[in-house]
């Protein structure tokens, strides 16, 4: 057997805490070692060169790189080999960066570290085989979970590129967050003017089908075949009639929370939620409904002029096959009434959200843009804004900056000035301005000059009623000052939480998630758009808050890796999977009840013995049923049973 | 199992009142309690602004004591429930802190006393529902706000308060004692606490500001579970008034007052004499204010149940003519429950 | 202009560290602390602006500050912190520093807190009158008193003030804790004073030695550095 | 401008840096060494994020990367031990998150089980841990390493190698 080992410097990333140079003459000394070098960055193309040119000349046979982790690099250094000639799967992989240089700062213990992790990985290429994976088919169609402007950009750019693509909104309409804004940053430029269109594209769009007031209910299988279930949940209306003539919403009785609205009034128990919606269906919010509640009613039936209403109906669960899924599931706005006390739980009618104040601005909200005190209906003549209201705030365990607060608020600000007049008060208490986009800082100023707007450096700690007045007490940090201002109207710059039912779907699609629920991108600069499991994408906030531009451009970029991953007809499975060595096997059929994949079967043999195999383009390679094999007759490819065991002895043995 | 009861000094001399209400209180309750044999301060503010380990000792000596008497202590005071609470969980946490204070100590504290104030006691251990199955007197009439002030809720990691900013405990036991509890945001901003000697601008600049608050959320009256706030309201009300240039005259009474009223208990019993501002006429006209009501809604009632029985009557007669007595008679019983059910709805 | 001291930054942080298990280098100023703070209109120093001078050093000015006398520890600051910040519990800490260091804090804090306990180590209890007697004893302030005096009156009439103060039970032993913790205090405000003494003398005769060499920012190369620049 | 006198801050900031090192310099005696058997999804990339993250760490511990818990037989504890390991380290995915869906709870089992196998064998209960991290919690793999070792090394060594 013939290893080389390559010790990258990683510039001073490894070399300023790890004696690279003398680890890789160390390498020598080790059994089957008969090529080690150290090269400052191995990865680069002079680097992986020089494993090449290694492999030609010392006729390796193994090949083991220590530089940082396999997450990052594996696939290249494989594909590196693979060039060379040697079977990509001959290839090991030591980390001595993340999992050493980066987490210790004394040289000789850096180094010795190193060294041990070296010799580990070397024993374990002792271990390794030559693999060879499959190909299996690739179906073509994509899932986009969530139609906000994310999905709806990556749908539309998929479908435009031929891909068939199904959006599944919770919803009744497609249109996110984005359809409920008035104006967006930094141009003032109406937010509808441009989404609305391209939910009218989506629905009109040959290769987009949409299944709106849609969830997620199960998935399976693997890249380029997906098996997900989809509950359609009841509307109560039969949409296939519908027209969306909303005489129903006219004509019905009951009153529900507008959802839409921000609960700033109440809708319809049946409602559309609003004249732009796609599609334009009506659904009953049943526990608000008389006929549900109390059994009679049914208004909406005698006049719908479609015959639409059907008050029997019931969930159904659709199943469809997809190559690829696309998560786009948005946020929610930070529920601050049940943080944060000191502004008053939301008792304090006068103070509202941001994404309330949104729609109290915009002409087509509950009051037609007219901005007032919802106490008493006056024009607020002093507005005083708040930021970081459920964001950069540990004590209500949201330490992470919503990135969008500054800029909507600066916007807001000045939009009161354009709504209610000039010579409107505007104050805004901010700790920090974050402006790094195009044109953001300048837009900024802009409010703070041209309209005037009082910006004030310090957080508030506390509203209260005086009067008729929303009393704001804060400080002044530059002064070194408290302030108090009696406003009309507090709106509060309220955070970004990650969509609810954001975990729980995260576990359905078997990828990462922060403790907030964002979930995890394959790498935050070389994978920004794919998850840790293959097919699997992210476009917009569900990643991590972000503004619409930012969005927008990320749901683009997904939309462009789906594509790349579908061009192909078919995808080579991974190799690393279990494989049953038949003559040992007992048929005690362990291995299938563990099987999260069901990847073992039953196989009949020429004896008419039954025996277990694994289907190779199922096995997903976790090797439960190696660890559960009572007779151990199932071994897992690039995992072997005895590298383990020697990689431990290498460990323990000095 | 017989709580260990802890008065500190204010309530044993000061405020009265306060500690003879709740005495009473948890009588009626059915709570037994035993004075903590020989306490001394808790330390109050003083000590923790000189020395930590000089304020965690005077507080442990009084665990030490109380657990004399059992493993619960009520501290009515929230000073003393701060201190004593601070010294309870360091102390518990580090046995190597226990050392160090038992060093300072005549005899070492062994014990694994829990703290308790009275608002959280009362939750914990008695609860709303035998409070509100107990009511006597009807205070549906006595418009109050609840005041926290600093030491009952912060900081929440001691107290267990979930909400510090709107704490809800007080507000459940008034509502739980039928007052009619009114909503405001101003539960938990200081009243100027001991800095009231050494500096009283601060003091009266605050409390007023409070009572302020209070009247405008349309509250007659305020609530305070300690002695201190209790001493800024009311014994100091004159002076708010003289250094703000204000006519306050708002009755300032003590939880245990209110509940104790609630159930029951004369104003003699609770000590009301002893409030400088006095409340006596605002709880005697709050009360007969709910008594006439309820003769109001009662007669309402009886006239309401009178008219359907006639009505119901009519009815049968109509219905069942020529032959219609006998079946006017099954009507007018079938309306009469009406009556006892309109009393019912009358706590 | 002022001088930024590292030494002493680093030393009162690991202090409070210890002491408050609270880290003033979490402070972002916000300056929620001196909004929520009831007292601040009589502070010399707000809350956020004691905690930026933590951060840099400038601990005799905090110390000797009228703030720290004034705080009335009402946890506001500290519950609403959005990073966390035991702000109260740095005062309170900070408070108890300056008095170990019987430094001559401005404000009648001191007289009142010493007046309290004196009272309390005598009679176990706190007798009111006897240590509002004392209190205004030690201010030298007749004002003060009589603003306060219309009190007694109401006190008195509703029973709620004993003229002659009783001795409890337990008061020998209150008066053994307060001598022998307050004995303690001083000599451990003592010791690290006289460590951070030692210490400043040691990075001087460093700064002074070292020639201006070393990558890693080892204390005598930096130290020179910034007399370059200064 | 600010004369600016930082010596004590990054000399505190060194000092502080690497409890590993203290610990390998420092103990006259051997240092402690301990096994770690972490999933490929969670754990590892866990621990890749606290090594971007710069989160230090003690550095006796040595990871072996499996793609799954569920792949992890509790023999392969036994064997470190019998091999004179110190402490055997053990971390998957947060139950639920499973890359493989359900592979971190046959391990639950298996490592409960373990837990009394190894404490029956005379090993004490801290030199063996198996617990959860996500790819997203580096400051969390950083606590529990370093509580771990920190922890093993109030035992010390295991004297012999038997078991």
């Amino acid at each position: 057997m013939r290893i080389g080992v390559f010790v990258c410097h990683c510039g001073s990333n490894i070399a300023g805490t790890v004696d690279v140079a003398g680890i890789a003459k160390r390498a020598l000394t080790l059994k089957d070692v008969v090529h080690a070098e150290n090269i400052m960055y191995t990865c680069a193309e002079p680097g992986q060169a020089a494993i090449q040119n290694a492999i030609k000349e010392k006729k390796l046979d193994r090949v083991v790189v220590s530089a940082c982790s396999p997450h990052m690099h594996e696939v290249t250094f494989r594909r590196c080999v693979d060039k060379a000639g040697l079977n990509p799967y001959l290839f090991e992989m030591a980390n001595i960066r993340e999992h050493c240089s980066w987490i210790h700062t004394d040289m000789p213990v850096a180094t010795e570290k190193a060294w041990e992790i070296i010799k580990m990985s070397v024993a374990k290429a002792r271990q390794l085989e030559p693999l060879y994976s499959n190909e299996v088919e690739v179906n073509k169609d994509v899932l986009v979970i969530g139609g906000g402007v994310a999905g709806i950009q990556a749908a539309l750019d998929m479908a435009d590129a031929g891909l068939k693509v199904t959006i599944v909104e919770k919803e009744t309409t497609i249109g996110g967050v984005m359809a409920k804004l008035d104006k967006t940053f930094p141009t003032i430029d109406c937010s509808a003017c441009i989404l609305t269109p391209r939910m009218v594209d989506c629905s009109q769009h040959e290769n987009i089908t949409l299944m709106t007031y849609s969830e997620i209910e199960k998935v399976s299988g693997y890249v380029g075949n997906f098996t997900v279930d989809i509950r359609k949940k009841a509307a109560m209306v039969d949409w296939t009639k519908c027209i969306g003539c909303e005489i129903c919403v006219q004509k019905c009785p009951a009153k529900a929370p507008d959802a839409f609205n921000a609960f700033l009034e109440p809708t319809k128990a049946i409602y559309i939620p609003f004249p732009q919606a796609v599609p334009k269906r009506a659904a009953i919010q049943v526990d608000h409904c008389r006929w549900f509640t109390q059994g009679k009613c049914r208004v909406c039936e005698r006049v719908c002029p479609a015959d639409a209403i059907d008050f029997e109906q019931k969930d159904e669960i659709v199943t469809k096959e997809f190559g690829a899924i696309v998560v786009a599931t948005g946020l929610e706005v930070f529920p601050w009434e049940d943080y944060y006390g000191e502004y008053g739980s939301g008792k304090i009618k006068d103070v509202i959200s941001g994404l309330q104040y949104e729609r109290m601005l915009n002409a087509s909200g509950p009051y037609g843009g007219h901005v007032h005190r919802l106490s008493n209906g006056e024009d607020p003549k002093t507005v005083v804004f708040i930021q970081c209201v459920g964001s950069r705030d540990e004590s209500v365990n949201r330490p992470y900056c919503s990135g969008v607060c500054c800029m909507y608020t600066a916007k807001q600000a000045l939009l009161t000035k354009d709504h209610v007049g000039m010579d409107t008060e505007v104050y805004v208490f901010y700790i920090d301005i974050r402006a790094n986009g195009k044109g953001y800082e300048e837009f900024v100023k802009r409010v703070q000059t041209e309209f005037g707007v009082k910006y004030v450096r310090g957080r508030v700690s506390k509203l209260y009623e005086d009067n008729g007045k929303v009393m704001v007490r804060g400080t002044d940090t530059l002064l070194g000052e408290q302030v108090e201002i009696a406003a009309d109207l507090v709106v509060l710059a309220t955070g970004i939480n990650a969509a609810p039912g954001a975990k729980e779907l995260a576990q359905k699609l078997n990828i990462s998630y922060d403790e907030f629920g964002f979930m995890k991108e394959g790498h935050p600069k070389l994978r920004p758009v794919e998850t840790n499991t293959a097919g699997v994408f992210l476009a917009g906030v569900c990643q991590a808050p972000k503004d619409i531009p930012a969005t927008v451009a990320q749901a683009s970029g997904t939309a462009s890796k789906v594509m790349g991953l579908l061009a192909k007809d078919k995808l080579k499975t991974s190799p690393m999977i279990a494989v049953v060595d038949q003559k040992n096997c007992v048929s005690c059929w362990k291995c299938i009840e563990v099987c999260p994949f069901s990847a073992p079967e039953k196989q009949e043999l020429r004896d008419g013995t039954q025996k277990s195999h694994v289907i190779e383009t199922v096995c997903q390679g976790c090797g439960v049923c190696v660890a559960t094999c009572p007779v151990n007759t199932i071994a897992l490819k690039g995992f072997p049973t005895d590298a383990i065991l020697d990689q431990i002895e290498e460990v323990l043995q000095s | 199992m017989t709580l260990a009861y802890y008065p500190g000094c204010s309530l044993h001399k000061s405020s009265a009142e306060y500690d003879v209400s709740v005495r009473k209180v948890l009588d009626v309750l059915g709570v037994e309690i035993k004075e903590v044999p020989e306490w001394t301060c808790c330390g109050s503010t003083p000590a923790h602004m000189m020395d930590h380990l000089l304020a965690q000792s005077l507080a442990a000596r009084n665990l030490r004591q109380a657990a004399l008497v059992g493993d619960e202590l009520l501290a009515p005071c929230p000073s003393c429930y701060q201190r004593e609470k601070n010294a309870e969980v360091e102390i518990h946490a580090s046995d190597a802190f226990r050392a160090e204070v038992n060093e300072v100590l005549d005899k070492p504290y062994t014990g694994r006393v829990t703290v308790w104030s009275l608002p959280e006691y009362l939750m914990k251990f008695v609860g709303e529902a035998k409070i509100a199955s107990l009511v006597k007197a009807d205070l549906s009439q006595l418009k109050v706000v609840p005041y926290y002030g600093c030491l009952l809720g912060r900081p929440g990691e001691l107290t267990g308060e979930k909400d510090i900013e709107q704490p809800m405990m007080m507000d459940l036991l008034l509502q739980a004692a039928g007052a009619d509890v009114k909503w405001w945001n101003y539960k938990t901003e200081c009243c100027g606490a001991s800095v009231g000697m050494p500096k009283a601008e601060i003091q009266r600049v605050l409390s007023g500001k409070i009572i302020e608050q209070a009247l405008a959320a349309g509250a007659e009256a305020i609530v305070v579970a300690c002695p201190l706030c209790h001493v800024n309201l009311d014994l100091k009300q004159g002076q708010i008034n003289k250094a703000l240039g204000t006519d306050y005259n708002v009755p300032i009474l003590y939880l245990s007052q209110v509940l104790g009223l609630a159930l029951g208990l004369s104003g003699d019993d609770v000590l009301l004499r002893q409030n400088v501002v006095d409340p006596t006429v605002l709880v005697g006209t709050a009360i007969q204010k709910a008594a006439a009501i309820r003769v109001e809604e009662e007669r309402k009632a009886a006239e309401k149940a009178a008219k359907e029985a006639a009505k119901a009557a009519k009815a049968a007669e109509t219905a069942a003519k020529p032959a219609a007595e006998p079946a006017a008679a099954p009507a007018a019983p079938a309306a009469a429950p009406t009556k006892p059910a309109a009393e019912e709805a009358q706590p | 202009m002022i001088r930024y001291d590292a030494q002493s930054a680093a030393r009162t942080r690991d202090r409070l560290l210890k002491e408050v298990e609270t880290d003033v280098r979490d402070c972002y100023q916000c300056g929620n602390c001196s909004a929520s703070c009831p007292a601040a209109f009589t502070f010399d120093i707000m809350p956020n602006q004691m905690m930026r001078m933590l951060q840099v050093g400038m601990v005799d000015k905090v110390l000797d500050s009228k703030s720290i006398q004034l705080c009335i520890q009402c946890l506001t600051c500290t519950g609403r912190c959005p990073r966390n910040i035991d702000v109260a519990g740095i005062f309170e800490d900070l408070k108890t520093i300056a008095a170990g260091q019987g430094r001559d804090v401005p404000e009648h804090a001191k007289t009142f807190n010493e007046a309290f306990m004196n009272a309390v180590a005598r009679f176990g209890r706190l007798p009111e009158l006897y240590m509002m007697g004392m209190f205004y004893l030690g201010t030298m302030n007749p004002k003060m008193a009589m603003g306060d005096a219309g009190l007694a009156v109401p006190m008195l009439t509703k029973g709620k003030m004993a003229i002659v103060p009783r001795r409890s039970k337990g008061a020998d032993e209150v008066g053994r804790i307060y001598k022998k913790s307050i004995e303690k205090a001083k000599a451990r405000e003592k010791a690290f004073t006289e460590a951070a003494a030692r210490e400043e003398a040691a990075a001087a005769r460093a700064a002074k030695a070292a020639p201006a060499a070393g990558a890693h920012g080892a204390g005598a190369s930096t130290a020179d550095e910034t007399e370059v620049t200064a | 401008m600010a004369e600016v006198n930082n010596n004590q801050a990054s000399g505190a900031a060194t000092q502080g840096a690497a409890p590993g090192a203290g610990a390998a310099t420092g103990a006259p005696d051997r240092d402690v060494k301990i096994v770690g058997i972490v999933c490929n999804w969670c754990s590892y990339a866990g621990a890749d994020t606290a090594g971007v993250g710069r989160f230090k760490q003690p550095a006796n511990l040595r990871l072996i990367r499996l793609p799954c818990t569920g792949r992890i037989d509790p023999l392969f504890a036994l064997k470190a031990f019998e091999k004179g390991a110190d402490g055997v380290l053990i971390s998957g995915c947060h139950p639920g998150d499973c890359h493989y869906s359900e592979g971190n709870y046959y391990a639950r089992r298996k490592f409960e089980l373990a837990e009394r196998m190894i404490h029956h064998l005379g090993i004490p209960k801290e030199r063996f841990k198996w617990t959860w991290v996500s790819a997203s919690e580096g400051a969390r793999w950083q606590k529990v390493v370093t509580d771990f070792v920190e922890g093993v090394k109030k035992l010390g060594p295991r004297e012999g190698k038997a078991l």
